[in-house]
């Protein structure tokens, strides 16, 4: 008797209809994107950035005279989950292209999945190298985003600058962190040969104890720090490091990657920002240098999220679907295969200057914005004293 | 030089370790006497910081204020926990302990999407408040003046908690339930009043470690589940029931992860979970603990 | 009377129908049930039949995920001997562990297993070498199932079908397998130590060895899902040995219902339709899941099937005129 | 048959059991009382393997079995009762007895045949000798008390025991339920050539069954003999019998 529940189970999941069919007037387009779990922090904003590149060029009359539809989805942060879900667009959804996945976990994931079912899909914020090295690149993977390579190197030509001869490290201990120190400590003895690596430090990931490492760390007596610790974590060793005199110790010869420098961390932790540290961030929203079309779009962005600073994320989400925009414009047809091809060398507008998407690797020149933080009376958080878009393409390789 | 590095270094994992007592005491005393792993509990941690930032936002002008809303989000947490424990958790009791365990997993769930829900998904900070601002120097080791007023606050709760246990008619009743069930009952305890009180101060112990922690780690949504685990480990070593063995466990713990790092640099993601493998291994009722009937 | 309907059999027809249907969505849905079903079973015969909670059981799946993955891409072992591998590895390492952990009972054993999965996992995390860390190992070739398409009437059918037909025939096999343990003198022994570990002993069961011995069978199977779930989700990853992967094993047995040998697999359809389903309109899948878990825990005790059992009781209980309910 | 020789057992400081010898002959019926608290429970549990005496020895047919594991002493011959009743409550009195079986005499290996198909004749024989045979598919934990103790009986008769341990037998039982459960008693014991170990509170039971009695004090014996003997014991008349 009670076996008929599996009967009834399965008659429950056969109502469930596949999606619509493909309408001729819609280019739909698939985002699978962190919006719970620790990586929502950034995927919300990035998602919303997307949503509003859409608006824009729906308002615009669409492309190619249709009209586009981002269709997110929470990845929850999870490699699996993130592959559900985009089959799940794929297969149910009908969508043809993918703009998402956010960590360096998923986006490998994702892209065989694009690659079986040949959807075409732009990274705009996986950072790892492995995503578009040879033996992993295929036609329909794109990527907008920085990486490591670029991270590391740029803040390795950054530390070269400074007298110091110790340098220590402190990164979370995966993937993201090991290659972006490697990255980083390889051209730095480069650049400045007598430079020595004294001490390394691997909390994990989501580490929120942090004296024990920074006791350990300062007992070298490094004179400058580069750190990949980010977003809660880096709060937390902020906040643990601060009394403990780390900061002050090495002058303030402090690298922090990891978008350390954006607005969403420099607000939240307000006086407690180690004001006199080099940071990085995706976009530095308070720039007075700013180009017109990054002035525009900071106070577009600023209304869509109804945030009087906007956010720092949201541009690589707007970039990403521009870059695909871009790519099906140029070539007059949403056929993956022959978007694929016009996207190689593609250059494409974004709110930071147009960039360029190269064939070799299939990635955006996306560089990095470093700068000094520092405490103005114009705002209640640190800023940038002088930010600096470091172009990456001496880094790429 | 090598003694003072390895004091500050026996320092950095004091601190760690009274922080995380202080989350770890409520959940033992509440598996002390409920039987319950209560997975909620970090879940009641988060809430209170997230109470304290709040309140803090409210009194935005002060920076002392900070003990106030300490304190209000610690009181917060425990009419939560009175609402939890009256409204749905007591039907619970006398039914298997895996429903109980679930019902606190979906706590979890629930709460940790209201918070999100409240507070979005950023990170918040609070600061340090400027009476406690400055640091002061041991043994040539650094000591910040908010982590030695947490030291000491954690060393009071756990002598208090001593003299409690040892000394008053609750304690006595704590202790019975935590040795022997049937006692209990004999004691003529009010078996109701002793759990509700108990959960709530529980509660009370989760939203004041939440709301101290908020000065020196980020709030973010996750810290629950992050900090459960660790929490629950601590009190397991320490041996379930045993509040001097979650104090000792908690030791132990910051002790192996700030000297275990300068052995093994890549240490940290395995410390707990190593360390608790190893004990349960060798002690299978914990440091202190005594067989699970 | 329900004896007597080979259940096992109807199940692999009724499975075996989804392609024909002819919607790859419908194929990919029911491949991820057919798989994550194997995983709850396996996971029910410590849960629901030996009584041991385990919450360290998504540590097998995973050794089985990175086994039979590895040997694949990187030694282009065949499939059913990779498969082998993913369950044996597995079952091997549920061994040991589960050596000193069945020395413990109750929460302890549960913290014992948790600490075990979560070494195994750092270790996964942070072995880039091997495993490929955090980036896990992606592009995981499928299985040669083309002969598939020879079968007369199975022409007509892609590579995702072939392999759905593939994993349910496995899937099925596996569960058969476990059916018969359950049933068998040893599993009717594993739960006279469910029930009263105590008694159990002294009617001469030995019951650490009794509980290991389900300890690495459950882990092997466990393995097996893996294995298949890495090839159907193209790639393998630390997330698959994460606690809260064990976490949700536990949730989908318990959410069909424990106490019937097909209750996990109830659990899973629920489980991996609800989460498509809500998912589609909305981040806050665990607000529902919670909820969910509440409305069980509260009103429906016995799961799915227990609920279902119960209404049937009801139902006859009214047409005989009476009896009791 | 059963021979105690000299043990001990204390609990952190708390001696339970002390120095206590006691050797029961084939198919003899002896009895084990004492007050509460005089370490009846402790003696028994380190006759059946639940406890490790802290010293003394005690065989069964000749052989060590101090400290051995329990489901070892069930192998070797000896069957128990418990004192609160212990069955598996959510199986069905077939299923319980039929489980006795399956466990005493090594089936647990067999990964593969279906259960139900062993032991169908000695369970309902053995079913039927305890006069359970038409409660066969009543789920054992929702039965009678009496009905429970009955079971329980069963599975310690499943394992074929030479030597079979009652822990309070009749405890909880009314005074019919009692007197049916002592003549049962017999009777098994007679039929199967049992050898009987029990305790027990009620003198009646102990005084019209048992052969030999060892009365218990303070974890100490004071006096062992037949009914009449111990009965007629000054000190146990003092201390025990006095209560009564």
């Amino acid at each position: 008797m009670r076996r008929r529940t599996l009967l009834a189970s399965a008659a429950a999941s056969a109502a469930i209809l596949p999606g619509r069919a493909r309408a001729a007037n819609e280019i739909k387009i698939g985002m699978p994107m962190a919006l719970s779990g620790p990586g929502a922090l950034y995927g919300q904003p990035i998602t919303k950035g997307a949503e509003m590149c859409v608006a824009e060029i729906n308002a615009a009359g669409g492309l190619l005279g249709r009209k586009l539809i981002l269709l997110p989805r929470d990845s929850k942060g999870n490699a699996d989950e993130s592959v559900r879900v985009s089959r799940e667009l794929i297969l149910k959804d009908n969508v043809d292209f993918i703009v998402g996945s956010f960590t360096s976990a998923e986006s490998p994931a994702v892209s065989t999945i694009a690659k079986e079912n040949k959807v075409l899909m732009v990274a705009p914020t996986a950072k790892t190298i492995q995503l578009t090295s040879p033996a992993n690149l295929h036609p329909y993977i794109f990527r907008t985003a920085s990486t490591t390579d670029i991270e590391g190197r740029t803040a390795a030509t950054l530390m070269a600058k400074w007298d110091v001869k110790r340098v220590a490290t402190i990164a979370p201990d995966y993937a993201y962190g090991r290659d972006i120190m490697e990255a980083f400590s390889v051209l730095l003895k480069k650049l400045k040969p007598g430079v020595e690596i004294v001490d390394q430090q691997w909390p994990k990931l989501g580490q929120a104890d942090f004296a024990p490492f920074i006791t350990a760390q300062m007992s070298k007596q490094p004179d400058a720090v580069f750190g990949a610790v980010f977003a809660g974590d880096f709060a937390s060793l902020v906040k643990q490091a601060k009394p403990l005199g780390y900061f002050d110790k090495i002058g303030n010869r402090y690298i922090g990657a990891g978008e350390t420098g954006s607005i969403e961390m420099t607000r939240s932790l307000g006086t407690d920002y180690p004001v006199g540290i080099v940071a990085n961030t995706y976009d530095p929203v308070i720039w007075p240098d700013a180009p017109e079309v990054h002035k525009k779009f900071t106070a577009a962005i600023k209304t869509h999220l109804k945030d009087d600073y906007g956010s720092s994320w949201a541009i690589m989400g707007y970039a990403g679907v521009q870059a695909l925009a871009a790519g099906i414009k140029k070539a007059a047809t949403i056929d993956a295969d022959k978007v694929s091809k016009a996207m190689i060398g593609l250059t494409f507008e974004t709110p930071i200057g147009p960039q360029i998407i190269r064939g070799k690797d299939q990635s955006a020149n996306r560089g990095q914005f470093w700068g000094k933080l520092v405490r103005t009376a114009a705002h209640p958080f640190p800023v940038f004293e002088k930010v600096e878009y470091t172009d990456p393409t001496p880094f790429m390789d | 030089m090598a003694a003072e590095f390895l004091f500050s270094q026996f320092l950095s994992g004091l601190t760690t370790a009274i922080f995380l007592f202080l989350v770890a005491s409520g959940l033992s005393l509440v598996f002390g006497v409920l039987r319950v792993l209560n997975f909620a509990h970090g879940t009641f941690y988060m809430l209170g910081a997230y109470l304290a930032w709040q309140t803090m936002a409210w009194l935005a002008p002060t920076k002392e204020g900070f003990w106030l809303a300490a304190l209000a989000a610690a009181t917060g947490i425990a009419i939560l926990g009175f609402v939890v424990e009256r409204l749905m958790f007591r039907h619970l009791y006398g039914k298997e302990e895996l429903y109980q365990l679930l019902f606190t997993y979906a706590l979890v769930l629930i709460l940790g999407d209201a918070a999100k829900i409240l507070w979005g998904t950023g990170q918040l900070s609070v600061s340090r408040p400027p009476s406690v601002e400055g640091s002061l120097s041991v043994f040539g080791a650094l000591l910040p003046g908010y982590n030695l007023f947490v030291m000491v606050l954690g060393f009071a709760i756990a002598i208090g908690f001593w003299v409690i246990l040892q000394r008053t008619s609750a304690g006595r009743m704590i202790r019975a339930a935590a040795m022997d069930r049937e006692m209990l009952g004999s004691l003529g305890a009010n078996v109701g009043v002793l759990y509700t009180g108990v959960f709530v101060v529980s509660s009370f112990l989760a939203g004041l470690s939440g709301a101290l922690v908020s000065p020196i780690k980020a709030i973010v949504p996750g810290m629950d589940v992050e900090i459960i685990v660790e929490a629950f480990i601590v009190v397991v070593i320490g041996g379930l029931g045993s509040f001097w063995g979650t104090f000792l466990g908690a030791l132990i713990y910051g002790q192996v992860l700030s000297f275990g790092i300068l052995i093994f640099p890549r240490f940290s993601i395995f410390s707990v979970f190593a360390l608790m493998a190893v004990i349960l291994i060798v002690r299978p009722w914990g440091l202190l603990g005594r067989p699970l009937k | 009377m329900s004896r007597r309907i080979p259940w096992t059999l109807v199940v692999l027809l009724l499975a075996l129908t989804i392609p024909w249907f002819g919607s790859r969505y419908y194929t990919f849905l029911a491949t991820q049930i057919a798989i994550l079903s194997l995983f709850a079973v396996s996971y029910n015969l410590l849960l629901g039949t030996t009584g041991l909670v385990s919450f360290g059981h998504a540590a097998y799946f995973g050794l089985g995920a990175y086994a039979t993955g590895l040997l694949m891409k990187e030694l282009n072992v065949p499939f059913l001997l990779a498969l082998l591998a993913g369950g044996l590895l597995p079952a091997a390492f549920a061994g040991v562990f589960g050596y000193f952990c069945v020395r413990l009972t109750k929460i302890y054993f549960s913290m014992l297993t948790l600490a075990f999965a979560q070494i195994v996992w750092a270790i996964c995390f942070q072995w880039n070498e091997v495993t490929g860390g955090d980036q896990g190992i992606s592009a995981i070739p499928y299985p040669e199932l083309g002969w598939i398409g020879a079968i007369p009437g199975l022409g007509g059918f892609r590579t995702g079908d072939h392999f759905y037909f593939a994993c349910v025939v496995l899937v099925i096999l596996c569960i058969w397998v476990l059916g018969r343990i359950t049933d068998s003198p040893f599993g009717r022994l594993l739960t006279t130590i469910r029930e009263n570990p105590e008694r159990a002993s002294f009617i001469g069961v030995d019951v650490r060895r009794y509980e290991l011995a389900a300890f690495a069978i459950a882990g092997g199977f466990a393995g097996v899902s893996g294995a298949l779930f890495g090839i159907f989700n193209r790639g393998v990853f630390a997330d698959f040995m994460f606690w809260p992967k064990s976490a949700e094993v536990l949730i989908m047995t318990i959410l069909g219902g424990m106490n019937y040998f097909w209750g996990p697999v109830a659990g899973t359809i629920m489980m991996v339709v609800l989460n498509q389903q809500i998912t589609s309109y909305t981040e806050y899948w665990p607000l529902v899941l919670g909820t969910i878990l509440l409305v069980l825990l509260f009103a429906f005790p016995g799961g799915l099937m227990g609920a279902l059992d119960a209404g049937a009781k009801r139902l006859r209980g009214q047409k005989t005129g009476g009896g009791d309910a | 048959m059963l021979d105690i020789d000299n043990v001990t057992k204390t609990f952190s400081g708390f001696t339970a059991v002390s120095g206590v010898s006691l050797t029961v002959e084939k198919q003899q019926i002896a009895a084990v009382i004492g007050p509460n608290g005089a370490g009846k429970s402790t003696f028994f549990n380190m006759i059946t393997g639940h406890l490790t005496p802290d010293s003394g020895a005690i065989r069964l047919n000749g052989r060590d079995i101090t400290g051995i594991a329990p489901h070892k002493i069930c192998g070797a011959g000896m069957g128990r009762s418990f004192q609160r009743t212990n069955i598996f409550p959510k199986l069905t009195v077939f299923d319980n007895v039929q489980a006795a079986y399956l466990a005493h005499r090594g089936k647990g290996g067999n990964f593969w045949s279906p259960a139900e198909r062993f032991y169908r004749d000695e369970t309902e024989a053995l079913l039927r000798s305890i006069g359970l045979w038409e409660q066969r598919e009543s789920i054992g934990g929702v039965m009678s008390y009496g009905a429970q103790k009955q079971l329980e009986l069963g599975l310690a008769l499943a394992s074929d025991p030479a030597l079979l341990l009652l822990d309070e037998p009749t405890a909880g039982m009314s005074a019919t339920e009692t007197h049916e459960a002592i003549r049962l008693l017999e009777r098994i014991a007679g039929e199967r050539e049992l050898t009987l170990l029990f305790t027990e509170h009620d003198m009646e039971v102990v005084f019209s069954i048992a052969q030999k009695i060892a009365v218990l004090h303070q974890g100490r014996k004071i006096a062992e003999g037949t009914p009449a003997e111990v009965r007629a014991d000054p000190e146990v008349r003092r201390i025990y019998l006095g209560h009564h």
